[in-house]
C-alpha cells in the first residue's frame, strides 16, 4: 500500500487554500486524464498531472508538495488549453512550487530546478539582463557538475553567441526595488534566494550519485 | 356582506402555537364576518361538512379558512365551497401553519400574527368576484413534429385509440436516426427489423396523416385550438400517382453523396434516403439535378411510366387545425470540428459513430464492412474515443449526453463480429450503464469480445504514415498510451437540432441554455411543458435511449389522449381581463406578454364616437402571471383572483 | 509603422542571429524598431514558479518603459518573452488585485494600455502578406521546411489571441509566399523542454530529438521557428541527440526572419546564417539562393 | 427659414396633403408664442419660427385622431411623435411632420432678465444637454440658413446634476424633495401638458382601487410624483414641457433626468429614437442588472 | 375601508422602544411563497415581524403595491421571485428585475432609505434562504428605524 489517508487528511484546508490563493477550481476536476494524456514530460513524473489534482482534492498536501511531478512540469500549457473542465493546470503547478518554496521541501531527486530558478532571478536582479556566462557557471558550481555542457561552450564562443561580461543596467536600483518589495508582498523572506539547505540537499545527492557510480 | 371564518387547530400543528379560539373570537369582531369557529381538522370530512352547514344556516357568502398553505388545500376548499353553494373563487385562504405555527414559537405573537393574516384573508375575500370556470372547445386532432422513432410511437398509440395524428417530417421518409442504426443494444436485434414495421403501421392506419418533406412555419391559438402553418415542400413527384417502382432513380444518371449514409456511400438526384422509405416515393433534390441545374437530363420523367414527375411542382402551404401537439423533433450529433486536438474533423479516419452505424450496416454503403474511408482498406486497430462533445464545458456540453458509453460498447462488439482480427480500444471517463441488462452488456463486451477500456480522455491525435496516432492516458495504471489506428470512432453527444430554439419560440415553450426544450417539471410532468397541449418526447427534452423514448412517447400519446377525451376543456378562471373603457391601445401588454395570449381589437368607442384598438385577452391562451397588468399604465387590464382592488385592500389592511 | 522593440536576454547572446535577421527583415521593410532604452529581463518561467507577483511586476516594469516612448505598440521576437508581457498584460487589465499589488511594487500606474505583438503577427497581421510579396526578390523554391510554432507563442489562446491554439497556421502561411513548402506535421505546438535546457537536460534531449525525428519524418529539409529557446534546444542539443539517441540528423533550425530575409534578398551574413551551430547554408545553397 | 415653413404648409393644406397644420404663432404680448392650429391654406401667413416657440405640439396630435395633420416639430418634439408611434396612439400616415432645425429655445423664466440674443444664459437648461439639432424623424427638413444663432453651450456630462444630488445623504435627499413636493397643488398640470399622458382614465383619477390619496397631503403628492415618473421611465424625451408648466416650480425634469441616466446606464436604453423598439419595461434582456437583488 | 381609513398611525406602537418593523413581502406562489411554505415544513423559525401577499408571479407586481405600502408607513418591503431561469412563466422575473431596479434607484433618490424596498430570488426549495432573509430584512429594517416620513401630512 502506498499510502494511507486518514480523516485529518481529508479534512485539511489544502483544496481551498490552493483554490484561494490562485484562483483556480481544482475540486472542478473529474479525472478524465486529458492533462496526463498529453503531458510531454510525464514520462519522467512520479505522478501524472491527473493524480496530483486528485492528492490535492484529498488534501494529501506533504505528497503533492514533495512530488517530482510539480518541478517536471515545463509549463508548457498543454494541459491548460485542453482541459474540458477549464482548469488552468499549469498555474496549479506554479502555485505548488511556489508553496513549496516557502515550505521547502523539495525533493531529493529534483534540486536542480528550484536551484536553477533561484539562481537565474539572482542572476537578474544582479545585472537586470540574463547574464549566461554567470548562469552557467554558478549553476554548474552549486549543483556540483562542474563539467556540464563544456562541450558546446567552444562553438558558443566562436560563434560570438555568449558574452564573457555582463550587461550593466542603469537603472539596476530600481530593478533591486522590484525583487525587494514583490518579496515583500508575496512574504517570502529574501534569503529564501539560495537557502543553504537547497545547495547542501543538492551537493549531497551528487555525492551519493558519484560514490554509487563508483561502485 | 356576510362572511364566514373557519379556523383550523390541525391537531396540535396550528393550536399549539396559536390560541385558535382567541382567533376565532378576534375575527369574530372583524366587520362583516358573520360567523366564526374553530375545528380540529378543517379538511377533513367533518370539517367540510362543518363549513356546509354553516353557510346553509348562517347564509353565508365569502368565506375565509385559516389553516395551511393555499398550495394544499385551495382546491379541496374551493371545491368545499362550491358544494355548500359558495363561488368556489369567493374563498380565500389564511396560512396560519407554514408561515405562522410552524416558525414561531411565542404564542402571544403566533396568536396576533394570525389575527393579522385572518384579517388580510378578509381584506381580499371581500373584494373577491363570483368567477365562472373557462370552458374551451377542443379540436380533436393531434399534431406531432417530427417523424423518428418518437413521432412514430405517438402516432401509433394516438390512431390506436382512434384519435387522428398528424406526423411532420422534414425529411422525405419518416424514420429519423433509428433508420441509419444498424443493431440496437443491449438486445442487437436489428433496428431495421424492429422499426419497419411500426412504420409500415403508421403508413397504413387510416388514422394518420404524414407531411413528410415538410416544415413547420407557425403555431397560432392554444390548448384545444392550434392553427399550424405547414410548408409542404416541392417533392417534384406526385405523391398519389408514384407507386415506388424505382424506374427514375435506377435511371438517374447523376451521383452524390448521400446524406443517409453519412457521406459513405452515394445516391441519385433523385432518390429515396433508403430502400424502407415511408412513404415509398422519391424526390428530387432540384441543387443537383441536371434538369434544374442545366435544364438538360429529363429522364426520370421520360421514363416513368405513371407521369408523376413533376418539375414545375411549387412548395405548398396549408394550414391545419390540431387540439394538442407533440413535439418529437429529435437531436442531432455534437460537431466535433471544434476539436483542434482531434484535428479539426479534416481526418478521413476519424469517424463518428453514426459513420460505423452505416458502415456495420449489411445492406449500408460498405456491405457491413468495417474499412478505413481515406483507403478502403478493412480496419484493425480501432480506437474508440467517448465523451466528444459531451462533459465538456470548454469545447462542447455540460451534460452526459448518456448513450454513448452504451453505443460505444455496442460499436467495439460489432467491430469483433465483423472482423475477428480486430482489436477494439476504448477510451472513457466513466462508464454509465444503468439500464436493464446495460452493465451486463458492457461486462460481454469486455470479458467476451476483448474491448480494451482505457480510462482517460484522449489528449490528441494526428496523423502519421497513414495511421492516426492516438495519445491518451490510462489513469488508473497512471500511464501514458499511444495508439497507432487504422480507424478512430468519436463518440460524439448528442445535441438539441440547431432550429430548435425557432420550433420553441413558435410554440412558446421555454428551452435551457444547451437548447433542450424545458418539460413542466423535470420530475413530474417530465412530458408536459408549461404551455397546455404542447407535449415533449424524445431527445428533443433531453438524451434519450430507444426504450427511453418510446416510453416518453406514449406518455405523451396519452397525455394527448386525455384532451382529446374530453369534450371541453375546463379551465381556471385565473386569467387577465381588459377594462375596454380604460385601455388606451398602447399595447405595451403585447409586448410584455409571454404568451402572446393578448391580441388587438377593434372597438366602437362611444365617447369619442369613433373605432379604436384596445387589446384583448385570449382567455384560452392567458395563463394568468399577471406580467400585463403590471405594465399598464392606466391599469386597464387586471387579473382575475389577483386583482388589484383585491392586493391594494390587502395593503390596506396591514 | 513603429514600434518599441523588446530583443529579451536571449537575442542578445545565445540568439543574436535572430535579432540581426529580425533588424535586418525590418529595416527593409521599413517597420521602425526601436529598442526600450534600459529593458530588463522579462523573468522568463523561473520566476512566475518562483514568486508570481515578480513574474508580472518584471515584465510590467518593461512595458512601462515601452509606454513613456511614443509608441504605444512593443514588439517582440521571443515567444517566451511575448508570452510572459502578454500574461502580465492579462492581469493588468482584467485582474484589479493583482494590477493593485503590481502597481504598488512598481510605483506607478499601469493598467494594461499598451499593446503587445510578436513579429511574426506583425509581418503578416499588419504589414499583410500581400505587401510582403511584393517585395520578395528570391523566391525559395525548393525548400521544405516543418513550422514549429512551440508551446508558448499560441498558449493560452485568450490570452495570447494569437492564431490557432492547436494547428497554428500563420508561420505556415508566411512560408508559402516566399515559396517554401510547410510540411503538415503533428508537432507544431508540441514542448521542447525549453526551460530544462540546463537543468533536466535528458528531458530536453528526448522531447527535441522527438520533434527531430517527426520533422524528418514528414520530410522538412529544415525547420522554421519563432523563439530562441527552441531554436538552441533543437540547434545547440542536435549534436547531443544524435550521440545519445544513435543519430544522424543534420536538420538546421532557421528562424522563420532568416527566411523571411533571404527571400528579400539580404545577405544571408546580415542574417546571422554563419552562426548556427547545425550549418545552414548548405541547404541554403541548394536551394539556389546562393 | 420662416419663409419655407410657411410655404410648406401652405403647400401641403392646398394639396389637400393634410387637414390641418399645428405651429406656432405670436401671442397677443407681442413677444411670447402660442399654438396655432390653421386648416386653411391663406392662414398660413400667421405662422412663425422663433428661440420662442418652446410648446411641444405633439401634445396636440391626440386630440386629432384620425385626421391628416402636418406638425411643425423640433428635435425633443419630434421624439415624443416617436414614442407615440410606438405605443400606437398615431398612424405614421396620418401626420407630416414639418422638421425645424433648432439650436435651442429660451427659458421663459429667465427671459425678463436677460435676451436670448446677448446670452446663452437666456437658453433652456435641458438645451445644454440635447444634441441633435435635427429630429430623428420628419418629412420635410427646414435647415437654418446663413449665421446660425449661438448654440448653447453643451455640458460635458448630461446628467451633472442628477449626479450632483445623488451624492447627497438620504435625509437630505428626503428633507429636499419633501420641500418641494409639499408645494404641489395636484393641480396636474404636468400631466395635462405631458404629450405622453394620453390615458384614457389616468390611474390618479381611478378609485377601485385608490390607487393614491387624492388629498393633497405629503404621502399624497409623493405618490402622485413618483407615480408620473414611473409611467414616463423609458418615455420621457426631455422636452420639459411639465416643469414648464408646473405653477409651483417642482424641479420635475430633474426626477425624469434621474430614470434617463439609470435607464440609459442599466440598459442602454433611449426614449424616442425608433419606432420599432420595444417600450422599455415590455422588453428586457437576460443580462439586466440585478447586483441589487439578495 | 377605503384608502384613507389606512393611515399609518392606525396600528403603529406607541413608543419608539416597543417598535417593531412591519414589512410586506410580495411573494410569488410557485417559487418564494412554496420556499416560504418550505420553511415552515422545516421549521424553520424566524422574526414575525412579516405579512405575505401572495401574487401569481414577481411580474405580477405593480410598482404602485411598493408605493402605497411605503406612504402607508410600512417599514420594508420585499418582492420575491423565482430565480432567474426557473419563473413558472418562463420570464415574469426578468420584467420585474428590470421594472424594480429603476423603481430602487428612484426611490433611494428622492430620499427613501434603500434598506425599505429590497427583492429576493427564493426558489421553493430555498426555505433557508426565506428564513435568513427574513431574519436580516428585520434587522436592517430595525436599524433603518421606523417609516415615518409620511406620518404628518405635510
Amino acid at each position: 500500500m502506498k499510502w494511507f489517508i486518514s480523516h485529518d487528511t481529508l479534512r485539511s484546508l489544502f483544496q481551498e487554500t490552493l483554490e484561494k490563493d490562485c484562483g483556480e477550481k481544482v475540486s472542478h476536476c473529474y479525472q478524465c486524464g486529458k492533462c496526463s494524456a498529453g503531458c510531454p514530460i510525464s514520462f519522467q513524473m512520479d505522478y501524472l498531472p491527473n493524480q496530483i489534482m486528485r492528492m490535492v482534492q484529498l488534501g494529501m498536501e506533504d505528497q503533492v508538495l514533495s512530488s517530482r511531478t510539480i518541478w517536471l512540469c515545463a509549463s508548457c500549457l498543454t494541459c491548460t488549453v485542453r482541459c474540458p473542465r477549464e482548469i488552468d493546470i499549469a498555474e496549479i503547478m506554479d502555485y505548488l512550487r511556489r508553496r513549496a518554496y516557502k515550505k521547502q521541501v523539495i525533493p531529493l531527486e529534483e534540486t536542480e530546478i528550484p536551484l536553477f530558478n533561484k539562481i537565474f532571478l539572482r542572476n537578474i536582479e544582479l545585472f537586470g539582463r540574463l547574464y549566461e556566462m554567470g548562469l552557467i557557471g554558478m549553476f554548474n558550481l552549486l549543483s556540483g557538475e562542474f563539467f556540464k555542457d563544456f562541450s558546446c561552450a567552444p562553438k558558443m564562443f566562436l560563434k560570438r553567441k555568449i558574452g564573457i561580461f555582463p550587461h550593466r543596467a542603469k537603472n539596476i536600483r530600481e530593478i533591486r526595488d522590484i525583487f525587494k518589495r514583490s518579496g515583500k508582498l508575496a512574504h517570502s523572506k529574501k534569503d529564501r534566494l539560495l537557502h543553504p539547505k537547497l545547495l547542501f540537499l543538492n551537493l549531497f545527492r551528487k555525492f551519493i550519485g558519484k560514490i554509487e557510480k563508483l561502485k | 356582506m356576510k362572511i364566514g371564518v373557519f379556523v383550523c387547530h390541525c391537531g396540535t400543528n396550528i393550536a399549539a402555537t396559536v390560541d385558535v379560539e382567541r382567533v376565532s373570537q378576534e375575527a369574530a369582531k372583524e366587520p362583516r364576518v358573520k360567523f366564526s369557529t374553530t375545528y380540529r381538522y378543517m379538511c377533513s370530512d367533518p370539517g367540510q361538512n362543518l363549513i356546509k352547514e354553516a353557510v346553509k344556516k348562517h347564509h353565508l357568502d365569502r368565506i375565509v379558512i385559516a389553516s395551511c398553505s393555499p398550495s394544499l388545500h385551495e382546491k379541496t376548499f374551493r371545491k368545499c365551497a362550491e358544494k355548500a353553494g359558495v363561488n368556489p373563487y369567493l374563498m380565500e385562504m389564511a396560512n396560519i401553519r407554514e408561515h405562522c405555527s410552524w416558525v414561531h414559537q411565542d404564542r402571544v405573537e403566533a396568536t396576533a400574527k394570525a389575527i393579522e393574516l385572518i384579517r388580510l384573508a378578509l381584506a381580499k375575500v371581500s373584494r373577491n368576484k363570483p368567477l365562472e370556470y373557462l370552458y374551451i372547445p377542443i379540436e380533436k386532432k393531434v399534431l406531432i413534429i417530427g417523424g423518428g422513432i418518437a413521432g412514430i410511437q405517438s402516432a401509433i398509440d394516438i390512431a390506436f385509440a382512434n384519435y387522428p395524428a398528424v406526423i411532420l417530417e422534414r425529411e422525405p421518409s419518416i424514420g429519423g436516426r433509428m433508420a441509419r442504426f444498424d443493431k440496437t443494444f443491449p438486445t442487437l436485434d436489428c433496428a431495421a427489423c424492429i422499426l419497419t414495421p411500426k412504420m409500415v403501421t403508421v403508413s397504413q392506419s387510416k388514422h394518420v396523416t404524414m407531411h413528410t418533406y415538410s416544415e413547420i412555419e407557425g403555431v397560432k391559438g392554444h390548448v384545444g385550438d392550434f392553427t399550424v402553418t405547414i410548408r409542404k415542400k416541392a417533392r417534384s413527384v406526385d405523391i398519389n400517382k408514384c407507386t415506388g417502382c424505382g424506374a427514375c432513380y435506377n435511371k438517374c444518371p447523376v451521383r452524390v453523396p448521400s446524406e443517409f449514409d453519412m457521406g459513405l456511400g452515394k445516391r441519385t438526384a433523385i432518390y429515396i434516403p433508403f430502400p424502407q422509405a415511408v412513404p415509398n416515393v422519391p424526390v428530387i433534390d432540384r441543387q443537383n439535378c441536371l434538369w434544374f441545374t442545366k435544364q438538360k437530363c429529363g429522364i426520370c420523367k421520360k421514363i416513368c411510366p405513371f407521369e408523376a414527375i413533376d418539375y414545375d411542382m411549387q412548395d405548398e402551404i396549408i394550414e391545419e387545425k390540431f387540439g394538442a401537439i407533440i413535439v418529437a423533433s429529435g437531436f442531432t450529433q455534437f460537431n466535433h470540428a471544434v476539436y483542434g486536438e482531434y484535428g479539426y474533423g479534416k481526418y478521413k479516419d476519424a469517424i463518428t459513430g453514426l459513420h460505423f452505424e452505416r458502415m456495420a450496416n449489411s445492406s449500408g454503403p460498405t456491405g457491413g464492412k468495417i474499412i478505413r474511408p481515406s483507403d478502403g482498406k478493412e480496419a484493425r486497430d480501432v480506437v474508440f474515443i467517448q465523451c466528444v462533445g459531451s462533459r465538456d464545458e470548454q469545447k462542447g456540453l455540460s451534460y452526459c449526453s448518456r448513450l454513448c458509453c452504451m453505443y460505444t460498447a455496442k460499436h467495439a462488439l460489432l467491430l469483433k463480429e465483423h472482423n475477428k482480427d480486430a482489436q477494439a480500444y476504448v477510451f472513457y471517463i466513466d462508464i454509465r450503464a444503468a439500464g436493464k441488462n446495460y452493465e451486463e452488456f458492457v461486462k460481454k463486451v469486455q470479458d467476451e469480445y476483448g474491448a480494451v477500456y482505457l480510462r482517460g480522455r484522449v489528449s490528441r491525435i494526428f496523423e502519421k504514415s497513414g495511421k492516426l496516432i492516438v495519445r491518451g492516458a490510462d489513469t488508473l495504471s497512471g500511464a501514458q498510451i499511444e495508439i497507432k489506428a487504422d480507424l478512430v470512432v468519436l463518440a460524439t453527444g448528442l445535441v438539441a437540432q440547431p432550429d430548435a430554439p425557432g420550433l420553441a419560440r413558435m410554440l412558446h415553450i421555454p428551452y435551457d441554455r444547451n437548447n433542450l426544450f424545458t418539460e413542466a417539471h423535470p420530475k413530474l410532468a417530465p412530458v408536459e411543458t408549461i404551455t397546455s397541449g404542447v407535449f415533449l418526447t424524445g431527445a428533443c427534452q433531453s438524451p434519450k435511449d430507444i426504450p427511453d423514448t418510446v416510453a416518453t412517447a406514449s406518455a405523451a400519446s396519452v397525455k394527448a389522449l386525455g384532451l382529446m377525451v374530453q369534450d371541453r376543456l375546463q379551465r381556471e378562471p385565473l386569467v387577465a381581463k381588459v377594462d375596454a373603457k380604460t385601455c388606451s391601445g398602447c399595447f405595451a401588454c403585447i409586448q410584455a406578454c409571454s404568451f402572446t395570449a393578448i391580441e388587438e381589437e377593434e372597438i366602437e368607442d362611444k365617447r369619442l364616437k369613433k373605432k379604436r384598438l384596445i387589446a384583448k385577452v385570449l382567455e384560452g391562451v392567458c395563463t394568468g402571471c399577471g406580467n400585463c397588468t403590471a405594465v399598464c399604465r392606466m391599469s386597464a387590464i387586471d387579473l382575475e383572483g389577483f386583482s388589484n382592488r383585491q392586493i391594494m385592500e390587502e395593503i390596506e389592511a396591514l | 509603422m513603429r514600434y518599441a522593440y523588446f530583443p529579451g536576454c536571449s537575442l542578445h547572446s545565445t540568439a543574436k542571429e535572430y535579432d540581426l535577421s529580425t533588424k535586418a527583415v525590418a529595416g527593409t521593410l521599413g517597420i521602425e524598431l526601436i529598442e526600450i532604452p534600459e529593458w530588463i529581463c522579462c523573468g522568463a518561467t523561473p520566476a512566475h514558479i518562483t514568486m508570481h507577483l515578480l513574474s508580472l511586476a518584471l515584465p510590467v516594469k518593461n512595458l512601462l518603459l515601452a509606454k513613456k516612448m511614443d509608441s504605444y505598440e512593443v514588439a517582440t521576437c521571443c515567444a517566451a518573452c511575448f508570452n510572459r508581457l502578454k500574461v502580465a498584460n492579462h492581469f493588468m487589465e482584467n485582474d484589479s488585485v493583482h494590477r493593485d499589488k503590481v502597481n504598488e511594487i512598481i510605483g506607478e500606474q499601469y493598467s494594461g494600455e499598451v499593446k503587445v505583438r510578436h513579429f511574426l503577427d506583425i509581418l503578416i497581421n499588419v504589414f499583410w502578406l500581400k505587401n510582403l510579396s511584393e517585395r520578395i526578390i528570391k523566391r525559395l523554391d525548393n525548400l521544405k521546411v516543418a513550422c514549429y510554432y512551440g508551446c508558448l507563442l499560441t498558449r493560452p489562446g485568450e490570452v495570447t489571441q494569437f492564431d490557432d491554439v492547436e494547428e497554428p497556421h500563420l508561420m505556415d502561411d508566411l512560408m508559402k509566399i516566399l515559396g517554401v513548402e510547410p510540411v503538415d506535421w503533428p508537432y507544431k505546438t508540441e514542448c521542447c523542454g525549453a526551460s530544462f535546457s540546463l537543468t533536466k537536460t535528458d528531458i530536453v534531449l528526448k522531447l527535441s530529438g522527438d520533434i527531430l525525428q517527426m520533422a524528418y519524418d514528414e520530410g522538412a529539409q529544415a525547420i522554421v521557428v519563432a523563439c530562441p529557446l527552441c531554436q538552441s534546444n533543437l540547434d545547440l542539443r542536435q549534436a547531443m541527440i544524435n550521440k545519445k539517441f544513435k543519430k544522424n540528423f543534420d536538420m538546421p533550425i532557421l528562424y522563420f526572419t532568416q527566411l523571411v530575409g533571404l527571400a528579400l534578398g539580404i545577405d544571408p551574413l546580415k542574417l546571422g546564417l554563419n552562426k548556427h551551430i547545425v550549418n545552414p547554408l548548405k541547404l541554403i545553397k541548394s536551394v539556389g539562393v546562393l | 427659414m420662416i419663409d419655407r415653413i410657411k410655404k410648406k404648409a401652405e403647400e401641403l393644406l392646398r394639396t389637400k396633403q393634410v387637414d390641418l397644420i399645428i405651429g406656432y404663432k405670436r401671442a397677443p404680448d407681442g413677444v411670447s408664442v402660442a399654438p396655432v392650429f390653421i386648416d386653411k391654406a391663406e392662414e398660413t401667413k400667421e405662422l412663425i419660427w422663433d428661440t420662442y416657440c418652446v410648446y411641444n405640439l405633439s401634445n396636440y396630435l391626440k386630440d386629432f385622431r384620425g385626421r391628416k395633420i402636418g406638425i411643425i416639430a423640433k428635435a425633443c418634439d419630434a421624439r415624443s411623435i416617436i414614442v407615440l408611434l410606438q405605443e400606437n396612439q398615431l398612424k405614421r400616415k396620418d401626420i407630416f411632420i414639418i422638421g425645424v432645425e433648432c439650436s435651442g429655445i429660451v427659458d421663459e423664466k429667465k427671459l425678463l432678465s436677460i435676451s436670448p440674443q446677448t446670452s446663452e444664459l437666456g437658453f433652456d437648461e435641458r438645451c445644454r444637454s440635447c444634441k441633435p439639432s435635427k429630429p430623428p424623424i420628419y418629412d420635410v427638413l427646414i435647415v437654418q440658413e446663413g449665421q446660425r444663432p449661438q448654440a448653447p453651450r453643451l455640458e460635458k456630462d448630461p446628467y451633472g446634476s442628477v449626479r450632483k444630488s445623488e451624492a447627497k445623504s438620504i435625509s437630505e435627499k428626503f428633507k429636499l424633495w419633501q420641500e418641494e413636493f409639499s408645494r404641489c397643488i395636484r393641480c396636474y398640470a404636468c400631466r395635462q401638458i405631458c404629450p405622453l399622458c394620453y390615458c384614457p382614465r389616468c390611474v390618479a383619477d381611478q378609485t377601485q382601487p385608490s390607487w393614491l390619496s387624492r388629498a393633497h397631503s405629503f404621502r399624497g403628492n409623493f405618490t402622485w410624483n413618483v407615480t408620473r415618473a414611473m409611467h414616463l421611465a423609458g418615455r420621457c424625451i426631455d422636452c420639459g414641457e411639465c416643469e414648464r408648466a408646473c405653477p409651483v416650480g417642482i424641479p420635475l425634469r430633474d426626477i425624469n433626468k434621474k430614470i434617463e441616466k439609470d435607464v440609459k446606464e442599466l440598459f442602454n436604453y433611449e426614449a424616442g429614437l425608433s419606432a420599432e423598439q420595444k417600450a422599455l419595461l415590455s422588453c428586457f434582456d437576460k443580462n439586466d442588472p440585478e447586483d441589487f437583488i439578495r | 375601508m377605503t384608502a384613507t381609513e389606512g393611515s399609518p398611525e392606525r396600528k403603529r406602537g406607541k413608543d419608539k422602544k416597543d417598535w417593531e418593523p412591519r414589512i410586506v413581502g410580495f411573494l410569488c406562489k410557485w417559487c418564494s411563497y412554496a420556499g416560504a411554505d418550505l420553511a415552515g415544513t422545516s421549521r424553520l423559525q424566524y422574526p414575525p415581524n412579516i405579512r405575505i401577499v401572495r401574487v401569481p408571479c414577481s411580474g405580477r407586481v405593480n410598482p404602485l403595491f411598493v408605493l402605497k405600502c411605503l406612504v402607508n408607513g410600512i417599514d420594508g418591503v420585499l418582492v420575491s421571485g423565482c430565480h432567474i431561469g426557473d419563473c413558472h412563466y418562463s420570464e415574469g422575473n426578468f420584467y420585474a428585475r428590470r421594472r424594480f431596479v429603476i423603481l430602487k434607484r428612484l426611490l433611494e433618490y428622492l430620499g427613501i432609505d434603500p434598506r425599505r424596498f429590497q427583492m429576493s430570488w427564493i426558489s421553493a426549495s430555498e426555505g433557508d434562504k426565506w428564513a435568513r432573509v427574513v431574519k436580516e430584512l428585520v434587522e436592517e429594517i430595525k436599524q433603518a428605524g421606523p417609516n415615518t416620513e409620511f406620518r404628518k401630512g405635510i
